[in-house]
C-alpha cells in the first residue's frame, strides 16, 4: 500500500508570500495515497531534513513528496534525505513551487490553485515510483590510444604520466605523424621534429606505455570501463625484438618505390624506417614492394643483417585486449584536389604541389635537403604562388568548412620562400585571412611585410606556358582580372578526416558529422566526449585544428580518461530503459533510434505454439544507457519504458493534472 | 485468370512434391463468393487452391501464427501481400529465409456485386515488388492513382467539420479490433489497447475512447502501413480508416520524402530515423 | 386486428412518448436499433440490421456504480442502475430467440443479474414476421422461425399494405389496448418463408460432446483473425469485462463487452493464459454456441441469424463448421 | 452536445495548458525565468521528462481526453540535445502528429512545439504568454475530450 508524506516547503517567504502553503498542506491530505502532510520553513535545512525523516518513521511513509523548489537544485538532496531515513532515495518526487509557481506569479490565490495542482501530480507520480538501485561495473585501469599522431602521444603522455597503462596503436611503422613532416611550425617557427621527436622518445620509454605500431585496430567490443579490443600487428618481416636499427639493410635493398613518407617527392626502399628518427628506430618491409616477398628472388637484407633479425616468414598476428578508456586521435588527410580541380591541371602539371609537399621539401631531411627547387626540373622557383581554401569552404568544389590552419601555414610558407631564395616573389590568393591565435595575426603582418604580396580572389584556372605556370584570377579588391606567372604553385588543401577513421568509429559506434569528422558528445560542453560512454576524441579527428588546438585537446581527453579510470568502479544511473521481454516482439526499431548503441538484441528463451524456442528480445545495456527515453516512443507496445519516468507514470501525471 | 489458377496449383504441386515448402498459404473456396485463406500441407490437395477475382484477403499476416516453423512456408503474395511480407520480415518477425513467395500479378479484386473493391482502387503494386517466384506476365501498373483525393478533401475542411466527420465516424466504431488483427504493420505481442495496468486506453466504448483508439493505431503503423486497406475492408461498419492512414502517408512523403512501406527491405521506416535538414518548425 | 403501416410512425411516435423505442434503421451509414426520432430510415429488410439488439438489455459499456476514496478509505460508494421503458420494436424471430438466451444466463439458475433485469422488466418487444430471408439466414435450422416468436410480448405479421398483430403476453396486450384508434378488426392470411441455407443440428451437441481433443479445432482455427466482429455482432454472446475509471479521488466501476476470440481474454493477472491460441479460442466459441449452453440451458446459443457468417473477414463460418462435423462424425 | 453548445465558454473559464519540457534545456530555462523573476500566466503546468523524445503523442491525446485546452512540448535546440538526437527524433514525430491532430479537427494552436534553451528564460515566458493568449482565444477544448 501506497503511503505518502507530502511536505511544503515555506522557502523563507520565497514561497510563502505568494502561495498559501497551509492550503496546499491541506489539499495534499486529500489526494489519493496520501497520509501525511506538513509544512516547514525550509525544508532543505538540517531541521526540515530531519522533520522529514521523523515523519517517514512516524507515519511509516513509503513515498516522499516535497514541494519546494526545482528539483534541478535539490533533488540530490533529499533523496538523501529520504535515503538516510532508509526509503529507497528514488521514491521521491519534487512539485517545483518555487521557480515555476511563486516567483512567476503574484495572484496568490491562482498562484496557490497551481501549486495544488503540482503537488497533485507529483503525489501520482510518486504512487507509481518503484524502487531503483544503482548497480557498478568495474573499470579496467588501461587505455587505448588509437593514432600515433601528436594528438594520440599527448593523450598517452598524459595518460600515462598520470600513473596508468596506456597502449598505444599507430598503423605506420612510427609514431609521430603528420607533426614530424612538418618543417617549422607557426608562429614560432620552431623546428617540428626538434620539439616532437623528443616525445616521442619520451613515450617510447614510458614504463605505463605499450606502443603497438604497424597495428590496426579490427574489432572493439564491450562498453565504458570494459571495452575489449582486438589489435592486428601487421607483419614487418623483421624481429624488432633483435634488430639494432643500424640501417644497413636499407642501404642495400635494390627495391626503391615513392615515399609516402616525403609525399611523393623522394624513393625509399622496401625495408625502411618511415623517416630517419622514426621511433621504433626499426625497418618494417612492405611486402608490396619487397621483391623477394613478391618474386622470392632477392633476400639481400637477410643475408646481409649483422644479427638475423630479417623474417620473410612473419605473419600478421591479433591480440585482444581489455580496455576502461578510448581515446580515437585518427587524425587527417589532406582532400585528394587532383580529382576535383581540372582547372588546375588536375595533377598534370609537376610544378603544381601540395603545402604538405612544400613541407617536405623545405624540411632539412627531406628529399631536397631543405632546398625549394621545382619538381619538373630541380632548378629554384623564382615566384611561388599559394592558393588557399583548395577545397575549403567551397561546398562546389570540395567541402563547406574552413581548415582552420591553412591561413598560418602559407603565411610561413610564403615566409619561408621569401626568406629561403633571395629575391623571389611570393604570392597568395586568398578569399579571407583568419588568424585568431596567439601572435598568430603578428605573424601574418611580419610576412606582409616580408614581401609577400596576398590577392584576394579565387584563381580559376592554372596552364604552363614555357617553363612557367600562368594563373588566372580576380582580384576582388580592385575588381579587376589578375594574372601571375609563377614558377611554382602551392595548393594549401584542406583537412579531410582520415579514411581509416570511418571503420573505425563504426566499430565503435562513434558518430560522424556531414562531413565524417567525428561527432562530440556536445560541441562546446563536452567537447572531447563522445556519446559512446569511455571513448574521448583528440586533434583533428573531430575536426580541422592546428598543433596547439590539437595538444590542448588530448591533454582534455586525457583528463577525462584519467578522471575515469581512477575510480575503481563505475556506478550506472538506475534511471534508465528497461525491456520487458514478455511485451517486446524483437522489431529492433528502438536500436535505431538509441544515440548510444545501448540496445542490443539477444536471445530470450520462450515457448511457442507449444514449442520451446529461442526468440530475439532488445536489451538495453546498463553502462551504456543514458536515460534519454527516447527509445520508449519507438516502440509501440510500450515493451521499452524508462524507469523513473515510466509511461504509466507520465500518464497519472496528466491525468493527474486534468483534475 | 483460369490459366493462372491452373498454374498456380501446378507449382503448388511442384514445391510441395519437391518438399521445398512445406505448407502453402493461398485462397480456397468458402460459403457464396468467399474466398478464405487456406493452407495447403499435400500436393494432392492443391486443387483447393483457388485464384480469382474475389481472392481478397491479405495473407501476409498468418506467418505470424508460424514464427519458428519446420520447414519453408509458400506463400501466395499479390503485390500487397509480398509488401505486408516485406514489413513482417523487415521487423524481424518473419525470417526471409523461411519463406517461398510466389508471386501473382494482380489486376484487382471484386465485391459480391461485382465491383472493384475500393483497397484496390489506389493499389500502387499490382505486381509483386518482392518475390521467389512469378507467375504469369507482369500487369501494367495504375501508373499514378489519385489515393490522396479524398485526404486533400478533407483537409479542406473547418476544424469543426473535420472533428464533427471523424466524430461520426468513431461513433460507430465497435472495438472489435478486426483493422488490428488483420494489419500487417500490428503485429506488437501486446497491443497498447490490451494494457490495462498501464492504461493507455480505456476498455469504454465511446467516441472519444475509439477516437483515441483509432488515432493511435493509425499514428503506431503510420511509417509502416502498407497500403493493403486490409482494415477498411474487414471493419464490419464500414469505417474509412484508410483516410487516416493515408493522411499520415501523404504528409511523411511531403516532409520527410518520398517513401513506400515494405516496397524496398532496404529502406528504414522514416520515423526511426532523422535528418539534420528536416523541416524547422518549432524555433 | 391489423394496422395500416402507413399508420406505423404514428404508432411509434405514440409510443415514444412513454419509452425509448427502438427501431431497425439506417442512421449514418450504421444499420443498427436506433431511438425513433433520430434522423435515419426504418430498415425492415431481409437482412437484419447489423448491430444486434442485445446492446439495449446488455450495454456494451454499462456503468455499475460510483465511489470516491479520501486518502486511504473509499468513503462514499452509490450503485448506478439506469433503466427507463424500452421497447424493441422490429425484431425479427432470430434476434428475439437471442433475448431468450441472454434471459437465462442474467436470470435464471439462482442467479440475477440486477442490472439486466430491470432493463428486462422495462422492456417490451415486438416482433415482426420476415417475409424474405438473406442468403445468409439460417434460423430455422437453430430452433427458430422466420416466422415469429411465441415470446414476443407482441407478434406482427407482414400483410403488404398493412400489420396483423397478435398480443401475446399481458404487457403486449396493454400496448396494443392504446393503438386501437389505429387498428382494423380484419384477419389475413399469413405467408410463411424458411430459410434457404440450412444446417442439420441433429445430433450435433452430443459429437461435439466427444471432439475437445479433434484436430478439426486446429484446421479450421488456422484463418481465424482473432478479431472480436463475431462476438460483437452476436445477438447472444454475453462475455463481459469490468473495469475502472479513475478521475483523482472519483472512480466509476463500469462492465463491457469482452470477446472470448481476443487472445488477452483469458489471461490471467500472472500471465498466464489457458487459451493461449487461436484454436483453443475458436473451440471455445463454437462449442459455448453449440454445445456447452446447450447443455446447460437446452437451447442453441447460436439463433441462426447470419451476422457472423456474412461479417466474418476470413468467413470462418458457423455453418460450414457444422457441416464439418457432420461428416466428422460419420465415420469416426 | 453539439458543437455548438460546446463552445459556449463558462463564466471565469481558465484554460489549462500542459507543457512537457526537456529537463536540460526548457525546465532549465523555466527555472532561469523563476531566477529572474519574470511573470507569465498561472495556466501553465509543467511536466519534466528528461528529453522531449520521451515524450510519446500519445501522452497528448491523453491530455486531450482529460480535459487539457493546450499541449507544449519544449526541448533543446537542433544540435544541443543533451541526448545527441532526441530532439530530431521528436521533431519529426510532432510534425507529423500534429498535421494529424489538425486533420481530426484539433486546431494546431492547442498543440505546439518549441525549442528553448536553458538561458531563455525570455523565450520561455514568451512563449508562455503566446500559447495562453492564443488558448484563451480558442475557448476551452471540448474536442477528443471525455465525457464525465
Amino acid at each position: 500500500m501506497r503511503r505518502i508524506g507530502v511536505f511544503v516547503c515555506h522557502c523563507g517567504s520565497n514561497i510563502a508570500a505568494t502561495v498559501d502553503v497551509e492550503k496546499v498542506v491541506e489539499a495534499a491530505k486529500t489526494f489519493p495515497g496520501v497520509v501525511y502532510a506538513a509544512d516547514n520553513k525550509y525544508t532543505c535545512s538540517e531541521p526540515g531534513q530531519e522533520a522529514i525523516k521523523k515523519a517517514i518513521a512516524e507515519h511509516n511513509l513509503n513515498r516522499v513528496v516535497i514541494c519546494s523548489c526545482s528539483p534541478r537544485m535539490h533533488e540530490a538532496t533529499f533523496r538523501k534525505t529520504i535515503a538516510d531515513a532508509g526509503l529507497n532515495p528514488y521514491l521521491l518526487e519534487i512539485a517545483n513551487i518555487r521557480e515555476q509557481v511563486s516567483w512567476v506569479h503574484t495572484d496568490k490565490e491562482k498562484a496557490t490553485e497551481k501549486a495544488i495542482d503540482l503537488a497533485r501530480i507529483a503525489a501520482a507520480k510518486a504512487a507509481k515510483d518503484e524502487e531503483l538501485f544503482t548497480s557498478t561495473i568495474p573499470i579496467e585501469k588501461r587505455a587505448l590510444v588509437i593514432g600515433g599522431g601528436i594528438a594520440g602521444m599527448q593523450a598517452a603522455l598524459d595518460i600515462a604520466d598520470a600513473g596508468l597503462q596506456v597502449t598505444l596503436v599507430e598503423k605506420e611503422s612510427s609514431i609521430g605523424g603528420k607533426m614530424v613532416m612538418l618543417d617549422k611550425t607557426f608562429p614560432t617557427l620552431d623546428c617540428s621534429a626538434c620539439i616532437s621527436t623528443p616525445k616521442m622518445v619520451t613515450l617510447s620509454q614510458h614504463p605505463n606505455i605499450e606502443l603497438m605500431t604497424y597495428s590496426e585496430v579490427t574489432h572493439v567490443g564491450g562498453y565504458i570501463g570494459n571495452f575489449e579490443v582486438t589489435i592486428k600487428q601487421k607483419a614487418k618481416f623483421v624481429n624488432h625484438d633483435i634488430c639494432t636499427g643500424c640501417g644497413l639493410c636499407e642501404t642495400k635493398c635494390p627495391a626503391k618505390v615513392t615515399s609516402e613518407f616525403d609525399q611523393g617527392l623522394g624513393k625509399r626502399p622496401a625495408i625502411h624506417k618511415l623517416f630517419a628518427q622514426a621511433v621504433p628506430n626499426k625497418p618494417v618491409i612492405d611486402k608490396n614492394s619487397c621483391l623477394k616477398l613478391t618474386t622470392g628472388k632477392c633476400g639481400i637484407c637477410s643475408k646481409i643483417c649483422p644479427v638475423g633479425c630479417i623474417d620473410y616468414e612473419d605473419k600478421d598476428k591479433e591480440v585482444t585486449k581489455k580496455f576502461g578508456a578510448i581515446v580515437l586521435a585518427t587524425g587527417y588527410e589532406l582532400i585528394d584536389w587532383t580529382k576535383l580541380y581540372g582547372e588546375y591541371g588536375g595533377g598534370r602539371y609537376d610544378n603544381i604541389i601540395t603545402g604538405l609537399q612544400f613541407e617536405r621539401m623545405v624540411n632539412a631531411s627531406g628529399p631536397t635537403d631543405g632546398k625549394i627547387v621545382r619538381p619538373s626540373d630541380g632548378k629554384t622557383p623564382k615566384s611561388v604562388l599559394f592558393i588557399k581554401c583548395v577545397g575549403s569552404r567551397d561546398v562546389n568544389k570540395g567541402k563547406s568548412y574552413c581548415s582552420r590552419a591553412c591561413c598560418m601555414y602559407t603565411a610561413k610558407h610564403a615566409h619561408q620562400v621569401l626568406e629561403k631564395i633571395p629575391g623571389a616573389k611570393a604570392y597568395v590568393s586568398y578569399m579571407d585571412v583568419r588568424t585568431p591565435g596567439k601572435g598568430y595575426d603578428e605573424f601574418y603582418m611580419r610576412t606582409l611585410e616580408d614581401g609577400a604580396v596576398y590577392v584576394r580572389g579565387r584563381i580559376s584556372k592554372i596552364y604552363p606556358e614555357g617553363e612557367k605556370l600562368i594563373s588566372l584570377g580576380e582580384d576582388t579588391l580592385s575588381n579587376s582580372n589578375v594574372t601571375l606567372e609563377t614558377d611554382l604553385v602551392v595548393l594549401e588543401t584542406a583537412m579531410v578526416p582520415n579514411p581509416s577513421a570511418e571503420k573505425t568509429a563504426a566499430m565503435i559506434g562513434v558518430g560522424r558529422d556531414k562531413d565524417g569528422w567525428l561527432q562530440e558528445a556536445h560541441p562546446k560542453l563536452r567537447p572531447v566526449e563522445t556519446n559512446t560512454g569511455g571513448v574521448f576524441l583528440a586533434g583533428t579527428c573531430q575536426g580541422p585544428k592546428d598543433i596547439p588546438d590539437t595538444v590542448a585537446q588530448a591533454s582534455a581527453a586525457a583528463a577525462k580518461v584519467i578522471g575515469l579510470l581512477y575510480k575503481d568502479e563505475l556506478e550506472t544511473n538506475p534511471m534508465i530503459s528497461k525491456v520487458d521481454p514478455q511485451k517486446c516482439a524483437g522489431c529492433g526499431f528502438c536500436i535505431e533510434v538509441c544515440p548510444y548503441g545501448a540496445i542490443e538484441l539477444v536471445d530470450f528463451p520462450d515457448r511457442y505454439q507449444g514449442k520451446k524456442i529461442m526468440r530475439k528480445v532488445a536489451q538495453v545495456n546498463g553502462g551504456l544507457c543514458q536515460g534519454c527515453g527516447a527509445c520508449t516512443v519507438s516502440c509501440k507496445p510500450g515493451a521499452i519504458d524508462l524507469l523513473g519516468f515510466t509511461n504509466l507514470q507520465i500518464l497519472e501525471e496528466v491525468d493527474a493534472l486534468c483534475r | 485468370m483460369s490459366q493462372m489458377q491452373e498454374e498456380l496449383r501446378q507449382k503448388a504441386k511442384e514445391l510441395l512434391e519437391k518438399g521445398e515448402v512445406r505448407y502453402i498459404i493461398g485462397w480456397g473456396k468458402g460459403r457464396f463468393h468467399h474466398r478464405p485463406p487456406i493452407f495447403i500441407y499435400q500436393a494432392e490437395d492443391v486443387d483447393k487452391l483457388v485464384w480469382d477475382e474475389y481472392c481478397v484477403a491479405n495473407l501476409g499476416k498468418y506467418l505470424l501464427d508460424d514464427k519458428f516453423p519446420e520447414g519453408k512456408i509458400g506463400i501466395c503474395v499479390r503485390g500487397c501481400d509480398s509488401r505486408a511480407v516485406v514489413r513482417l520480415v523487415q521487423d524481424k518477425q518473419v525470417k526471409r529465409e523461411d519463406v517461398c513467395l510466389i508471386g501473382l500479378p494482380c489486376t484487382g479484386k471484386v465485391d459480391q456485386e461485382g465491383r472493384e473493391l475500393v483497397k484496390c482502387r489506389d493499389c500502387m503494386h499490382r505486381n509483386p515488388p518482392v518475390y521467389d517466384i512469378v507467375l504469369g506476365e507482369p500487369v501494367e501498373e495504375k501508373g499514378n492513382p489519385d489515393r490522396f483525393k479524398r485526404v486533400e478533401e478533407l483537409e479542406k475542411l473547418s476544424s469543426d467539420e473535420k472533428y464533427e466527420y471523424w466524430s461520426n465516424v468513431f461513433d460507430k466504431c465497435i472495438r472489435c479490433y478486426a483493422c488490428r488483427n488483420v494489419c500487417p504493420a500490428c503485429n506488437c505481442r501486446e497491443c497498447f489497447v490490451d494494457q490495462y495496468r498501464v492504461g493507455w486506453q480505456g476498455k469504454q466504448k465511446n467516441c472519444m475512447q475509439n477516437q483515441i483508439f483509432g488515432l493511435t493505431r493509425a499514428y503506431h503503423i503510420a511509417d509502416r502501413c502498407i497500403e493493403c486497406g486490409e482494415c477498411e475492408r474487414v471493419c464490419p461498419v464500414g469505417l474509412p480508416l484508410m483516410e487516416l492512414n493515408r493522411k499520415l502517408i501523404k504528409d511523411l512523403n511531403s516532409l520527410f520524402g518520398p517513401y513506400e512501406a515494405g516496397v524496398n527491405p532496404d529502406v528504414k521506416p522514416p520515423l526511426g530515423e532523422y535528418r539534420l535538414e528536416d523541416p524547422e518548425e518549432y524555433m | 386486428m391489423q394496422f395500416k403501416k402507413s399508420d406505423l410512425p404514428k404508432i411509434l411516435d405514440s409510443m415514444a412518448k412513454e419509452a425509448t423505442v427502438l427501431a431497425p434503421m439506417k442512421v449514418k451509414g450504421n444499420s443498427k436499433f436506433a431511438p425513433w426520432g433520430t434522423e435515419g430510415e426504418l430498415d425492415f429488410g431481409a437482412q437484419n440490421v447489423l448491430l444486434p439488439p442485445k446492446d439495449c438489455l446488455f450495454p456494451q459499456t454499462e456503468k455499475m456504480y460510483r465511489f470516491e476514496t479520501d486518502g486511504l478509505k473509499v468513503n462514499d460508494f452509490e450503485v448506478i442502475n439506469e433503466s427507463r421503458p424500452t421497447v424493441l420494436f422490429g425484431l425479427k424471430g432470430c434476434d428475439m430467440q437471442s433475448i431468450l438466451c441472454m434471459d437465462d444466463v442474467f436470470l435464471t439458475k439462482g442467479y440475477v443479474d440486477d442490472f439486466y433485469k430491470k432493463k428486462r422488466d422495462d422492456l417490451l418487444t415486438v416482433c415482426i414476421n420476415c417475409t424474405t430471408v438473406a442468403k445468409e439466414c439460417f434460423c430455422d435450422s437453430m430452433g427458430g422461425s422466420p416466422n415469429g416468436h411465441a415470446a414476443a410480448d407482441i407478434q406482427l405479421y407482414d400483410l403488404g399494405e398493412s400489420y396483423q398483430v397478435k398480443a401475446q403476453t399481458e404487457k403486449g396486450q396493454k400496448a396494443v389496448d392504446s393503438w386501437q384508434q389505429y387498428c382494423n378488426k380484419d384477419e389475413g392470411e399469413i405467408k410463411e418463408i424458411a430459410c434457404e441455407l440450412k444446417v442439420d443440428m441433429d445430433g450435433v451437441p452430443e459429437k461435439l460432446a466427444g471432439m475437445f481433443e479433434h484436430p478439426i479445432w486446429e484446421e479450421i482455427s488456422r484463418k481465424c483473425v482473432g478479431c472480436g466482429i463475431c462476438t460483437f455482432l452476436c445477438p447472444t454472446c454475453y462475455c463481459f469485462d469490468i473495469d475502472t475509471t479513475k478521475d483523482g479521488a472519483e472512480g466509476t466501476k463500469f462492465r463491457c463487452w469482452d470477446s472470448c476470440m481476443f487472445s488477452e481474454y483469458t489471461r490471467m493477472a500472472g500471465g498466464h493464459n489457458p487459451r493461449p491460441s487461436k484454436k483453443e479460442r475458436v473451440r471455445n466459441r463454437f462449442l459455448h454456441k453449440l454445445e456447452y449452453f446447450k447443455e446447460r440451458y437446452d437451447k442453441n446459443l447460436c439463433v441462426g441469424c447470419g451476422r457472423c457468417v456474412a461479417k466474418c473477414p476470413v468467413n470462418l463460418d458457423i455453418t460450414s463448421f457444422i457441416d464439418q462435423v457432420k461428416e466428422v462424425a460419420s465415420h469416426e | 452536445m453539439s458543437l455548438e453548445e460546446q463552445k459556449q465558454v463558462p463564466e471565469n473559464w481558465e484554460p489549462t495548458i500542459l507543457a512537457f519540457c526537456c529537463n536540460w534545456c526548457t525546465y532549465a530555462g523555466a527555472d532561469l525565468a523563476g531566477l529572474n523573476r519574470m511573470k507569465y500566466p498561472e495556466n501553465v503546468r509543467i511536466l519534466r521528462v528528461p528529453c522531449s523524445s520521451r515524450v510519446n503523442p500519445q501522452f497528448i491525446l491523453r491530455a486531450f481526453q482529460k480535459g487539457v485546452d493546450g499541449v507544449l512540448v519544449a526541448g533543446c535546440h537542433p544540435g544541443d540535445c543533451h541526448y545527441v538526437s532526441g530532439n530530431y527524433f521528436t521533431r519529426r514525430r510532432f510534425l507529423l502528429m500534429q498535421r494529424f491532430l489538425e486533420y481530426n479537427g484539433i486546431d494546431p494552436r492547442r498543440f505546439q512545439a518549441r525549442w528553448i534553451s536553458g538561458a531563455e528564460a525570455g523565450k520561455f515566458r514568451d512563449t508562455m504568454l503566446q500559447l495562453c493568449e492564443e488558448i484563451k482565444e480558442l475557448g476551452p477544448n471540448r474536442k477528443l475530450r471525455e465525457v464525465k
